[in-house]
């Protein structure tokens, strides 16, 4: 019974179906969560069971869903995903819970296009400020022209 | 909000004197040791390069099988394929090559060797492509 | 008069221990402190421009002169362009002071000292408004930051001149270095004005420790930002030739000037010699001061200068009040 | 008090970092802070899905050239989790030496640049001269100075032979003695202490809500290494300890940086006494099955992230850096920002900022817009490089 089961099956024992699914290696925890409850897993995450450093958020367009996934944890990491629909993605900002996410946040915005309620200032932290606001590069519709080969301008 | 800072260190007098000593002893050391530049056009042969420096590309035709592995391990499309009378093998346009060994690492011939050659610049791009 | 006289007196104030001696002076000593601050460091500093880099600072100087003057808009003309101008008339007046060739300098009248010390707060007042001239934020921090500075050292630097001229009972730097004669200030009871007087001249220059006026990392160039081409070139001139001032100035108060064993025919060649000696010892504690520590906050300068070199000072007073 | 801003701009003679600090200042006092990274986004993690796995590693160990080690030690780490095949413990070890030398390397060079943010020049002449013992054992090693290229997916590219093994552990010696002096030197030099203690104040309860990662957390008191927490290579049998000061300032910072130096010597020392026989590689096949890898390093500024979400093919689907100097940003804007009695003076921002070792090359990455056409293309570095060609042709 190792530490990582034990912690899932208190989880489960807290939240019941709210967790979807969940996955386990070593010393990581991986959960997905519906995003009504991404919110209180994770408040419930920092504050009773004290994992307050985040250590990152990931935002992975799929097929048909952006999802994001919030990385917390010292030693065992656990990973909370959660769907968020595509052509109108917003999710609740975990700002007012964990003030270092700003930074991983305001990058989302930026690469992912992802709106973020709550967020105490949602400017621009990535990309240059005359990049236009509507096209988010990590998106896979952003085509990015395929490197050719070293054009020869002639030279002397 | 009121912050309190506590500054607890000891800054007695005496340690600082006898630090500022130290670093006055260490510069006047200094005074006669050689020194650390290695004056790089005039003293070129005291530059050591170690054995396995990555440095710029060497290319044994009689060795190459073709088997354009080289071609897709590199990461900055340095290498192109073309056919010559023996069959397939690699030009290598080193305007493009970041020397990482990769194809050094993958060629099962051991074809490609890098060499300890480190002054790689040239004023015409024709002499920087490895035939 | 008789004409030639006047010819003499020209020759020295153009010549000899006057103007082009002084350039010269100037960059062998910002030369000197560079590669010295080199060797300290275990680096080779400048190798390239003439022999052993000699030229270094001669070839920095012209082709700041051959570079282009760039006015920015908004800026203060008049005094854009007096500023630089003055401070390079002023340190080399300065200079004129100093008993070089003999024990008393081209210019010397009685209470010429009271000249030398006007002229030292003059030069940083000019870096004050070559500051407040540019209309620049670094640059307006930068002369703010060299004016309170200059609120931090400048009252510990006048009481140890003024004990040198107490022991001395006069103002004229020829009578200093008359009554030296028997044994240097630097032995006598002015060691510790020596000590102050350095760490106000260090200040003066705005070196490491002090030279936050021009703070590299934090407001890029400080006062002088906005200057380039031939005010840039006035301007670093000015500050060397300052150096030499003030070393010449502390060999004068603490070392006896140009005085030491003579053979009667060459008297004006060996002063000479022992001025540049002496100078080039005191420029070497400078430099050594220079590599020895970082540089300190503006509010650290002041309360340094007031804990530290204050109590110091006017500990010197008295010693020379009681001892004299 | 009439407040104006001073940019401590991108481009700036002392900082090497392409950082824009827009200071709001009073006087010397700073009021508030706000900064933009976007000046160095090279678009990595949009290049890495067109490259396959084994093209990627020589792009990563460029995100950043000092702790580029850590970088390819996490990626080939990542990678490795998709293949959950046994790497030989010798590589391991030869890892977990080269990592801990590129450390040194850093720390060296961080403790040259704080002291000459803080105008100390003869330090910052003294510690870049006997980085160059490091730097040159390096390059004996891996082949390169600063891109290692060490750590291969499946194990480690060279072996260490005797010799190197005898040299590395002259080197060590070297580098402890001259470290010993430079902590010396650090706690007791009395401007360095004047100029670094009580400046950059960070509460451990900031530390922790701002998620601060490396010597930044540690210097205020909070015990988080991820070497020792979540080990990773060869890590759990590798001994040290964590260095920890409660000081909670950039004086706190030099010395935890400076200690860690000491520790990095000794395991080095210990990994090369006890180095397991065996393989250094084992072959792996161009494609890994499905699954997606999360991996944390320590790199020298701090915990390094890692994640791909792969789906067999060999390229990944999507692949996420999260670097340490990000995770810090959030700590540098409470540092910089004066409150009650803690002041921050114009003096202090540049050692403030030099104390959270930026790296912010690390942090972004590069993309181009052309605002006339409204056409937006990604460049990758190479192309960067042909343009570059084509101005100076």
């Amino acid at each position: 019974m190792s530490f990582e089961e034990s912690f899932l099956n208190e989880l489960k024992s807290v939240f019941g179906e709210k967790i979807v699914e969940s996955k386990i290696s070593k010393r990581r925890i991986f959960l997905k969560v519906s995003p009504e409850h991404y919110y209180e897993v994770i408040q419930f995450l920092v504050k009773e069971k004290g994992l307050y450093h985040l250590e990152t958020m990931t935002a992975t367009e799929l097929k048909d869903y952006i999802e994001i996934i919030a990385h917390l944890g010292l030693s065992t990491s656990v990973s909370v995903k959660t769907a968020v629909d595509k052509n109108s993605p917003t999710i609740i900002s975990l700002c007012n819970l964990i003030p270092g996410a700003e930074f991983y946040e305001r990058e989302i915005m930026d690469l992912m296009g992802v709106k973020f309620e709550g967020h105490p200032n949602p400017k621009r932290l990535v990309l240059p400020q005359d990049w236009p606001t509507d096209v988010h590069p990590l998106r896979k519709s952003f085509e990015t022209r395929h490197n050719q080969p070293l054009r020869d301008v002639g030279g002397e | 909000m009121e912050i309190s800072i506590t500054f607890s260190y000891h800054t007695v007098f005496d340690c600082e004197v006898d630090c500022v000593m130290s670093m006055l002893s260490e510069l006047l050391k200094n005074l006669f040791k050689k020194r650390a530049t290695v004056l790089y056009p005039e003293e070129r042969d005291k530059v050591h390069v170690p054995e396995g420096y990555r440095g710029k590309l060497e290319f044994y035709r009689e060795k190459c099988i073709g088997c354009t592995l080289c071609y897709q391990v590199c990461p900055s499309y340095t290498i192109e394929i073309i056919t010559d009378e023996k069959g397939k093998r690699p030009v290598f346009n080193l305007a493009r090559c970041t020397y990482c060994g990769q194809c050094e690492d993958i060629c099962p011939t051991k074809s490609i060797h890098l060499t300890k050659q480190f002054e790689v610049i040239s004023l015409d791009k024709k002499d920087l492509v490895v035939k | 008069m008789t004409p030639e006289s006047y010819l003499i007196e020209t020759l020295k104030v153009l010549v000899f221990p006057g103007f082009t001696f002084i350039f010269i002076l100037a960059l062998f000593y910002e030369w000197l402190d560079r590669k010295f601050y080199a060797k300290l460091q275990n680096r080779v500093g400048p190798l390239y421009a003439g022999p052993l880099g000699i030229l270094q600072p001669l070839a920095d100087f012209i082709k700041l002169l051959s570079k282009e003057d760039i006015v920015p808009k908004g800026v203060d003309r008049i005094l854009f362009t007096a500023t630089p101008l003055f401070s390079l008339t002023l340190s080399i007046f300065a200079t004129l002071l100093l008993p070089i060739f003999s024990y008393k300098g081209i210019l010397s009248f009685e209470g010429d000292l009271v000249i030398a010390v006007v002229l030292l707060t003059f030069l940083c007042i000019i870096t004050f408004f070559a500051g407040i001239a540019s209309y620049n934020r670094f640059a307006i921090i930068g002369a703010e930051r060299s004016f309170l500075q200059l609120i931090g050292y400048e009252v510990p630097l006048m009481i140890s001149i003024v004990s040198v001229a107490l022991n001395a009972r006069s103002l004229t730097i020829q009578n200093i270095v008359l009554s030296q004669k028997g044994i240097w200030y630097i032995l006598g009871p002015n060691i510790l004005g020596f000590i102050v007087f350095l760490f106000a001249a260090q200040a003066e220059l705005e070196r490491i420790p002090f030279d936050l006026p021009e703070a590299e990392q934090e407001i890029i160039a400080g006062w002088n930002v906005d200057y380039s081409g031939r005010r840039l070139a006035m301007f670093r001139l000015a500050k060397n030739i300052e150096l030499v001032f003030l070393c010449g100035l502390a060999v004068t108060l603490f070392l006896g000037g140009p005085l030491g064993p003579v053979v009667p025919g060459f008297e004006p060649f060996l002063f000479t010699i022992y001025f540049i000696i002496k100078s080039i010892f005191v420029l070497a504690i400078l430099t050594i001061v220079r590599a020895l520590f970082a540089r300190l906050r503006i509010d650290q300068i002041v309360s340094l200068s007031w804990k530290y070199l204050l109590p110091l000072a006017i500990i010197q007073f008295l010693i020379v009040r009681l001892i004299v | 008090m009439s407040t104006f801003d001073i940019p401590i701009g991108p481009q700036h003679p002392a900082l090497p970092e392409p950082l824009l600090l827009k200071l709001e200042v009073e006087g010397e006092t700073v009021v508030g802070v706000d900064f933009d990274v976007s000046y160095m986004h090279r678009g990595i993690e949009k290049l890495l899905e067109t490259k396959t796995y084994f093209q990627g590693l020589p792009l990563v160990e460029r995100i950043c050239g000092i702790c580029n080690a850590a970088h390819g030690l996490c990626y080939t780490l990542n990678v490795e989790k998709l293949y959950d095949k046994e790497i030989p413990p010798r590589a391991q070890y030869l890892r977990v030496i080269v990592e801990e030398l590129s450390r040194i390397h850093s720390h060296l060079l961080w403790l040259g640049v704080a002291a000459f943010e803080i105008g100390f020049n003869t330090m910052f002449m003294y510690t870049w001269r006997d980085r160059e013992h490091v730097m040159d054992m390096l390059e004996a090693i891996t082949g390169n100075r600063v891109t290692t290229e060490y750590s291969q997916i499946g194990g480690v590219r060279r072996d260490i032979t005797p010799e190197l093994a005898e040299k590395l552990l002259k080197t060590m010696d070297v580098v402890e003695e001259r470290t010993k002096y430079y902590i010396k030197v650090a706690l007791t030099e009395p401007t360095i202490a004047k100029r670094t203690q009580g400046v950059g104040y960070l509460s451990p309860e900031d530390a922790k809500a701002t998620c601060s990662v490396g010597p930044v957390i540690r210097a205020s008191g909070i015990k988080f290494d991820v070497r020792a927490d979540d080990p990773y290579a060869a890590h759990d049998e590798v001994p040290f300890n964590v260095i920890t000061y409660d000081s909670c300032d950039v004086f706190g910072r030099v010395v935890v940086r400076a200690q860690e130096l000491l520790e990095c010597v000794n395991m080095i020392r210990y990994a090369l006494k006890n180095l397991p026989s065996g393989p250094f590689r084992i072959k792996l096949p161009m494609k890994p099955n499905a699954g997606e890898a999360l991996t944390r390093v320590e790199a020298p500024r701090g915990e390094l992230l890692h994640y791909t979400l792969c789906e067999g093919t060999p390229k990944p689907y999507r692949y996420k850096v999260r670097t340490p100097t990000l995770a810090n940003l959030g700590a540098l804007r409470v540092m910089l920002t004066s409150k009650g009695r803690y002041v921050v003076n114009i003096g202090d921002v540049p050692i403030i900022y030099g104390s959270i070792d930026p790296c912010i090359c690390c942090t972004a990455r590069v993309q181009f817009i052309d605002v006339k056409k409204g056409k937006t293309w990604t460049w990758t570095l190479d192309e960067i490089r042909g343009m570059s060609k084509k101005v100076k042709a």
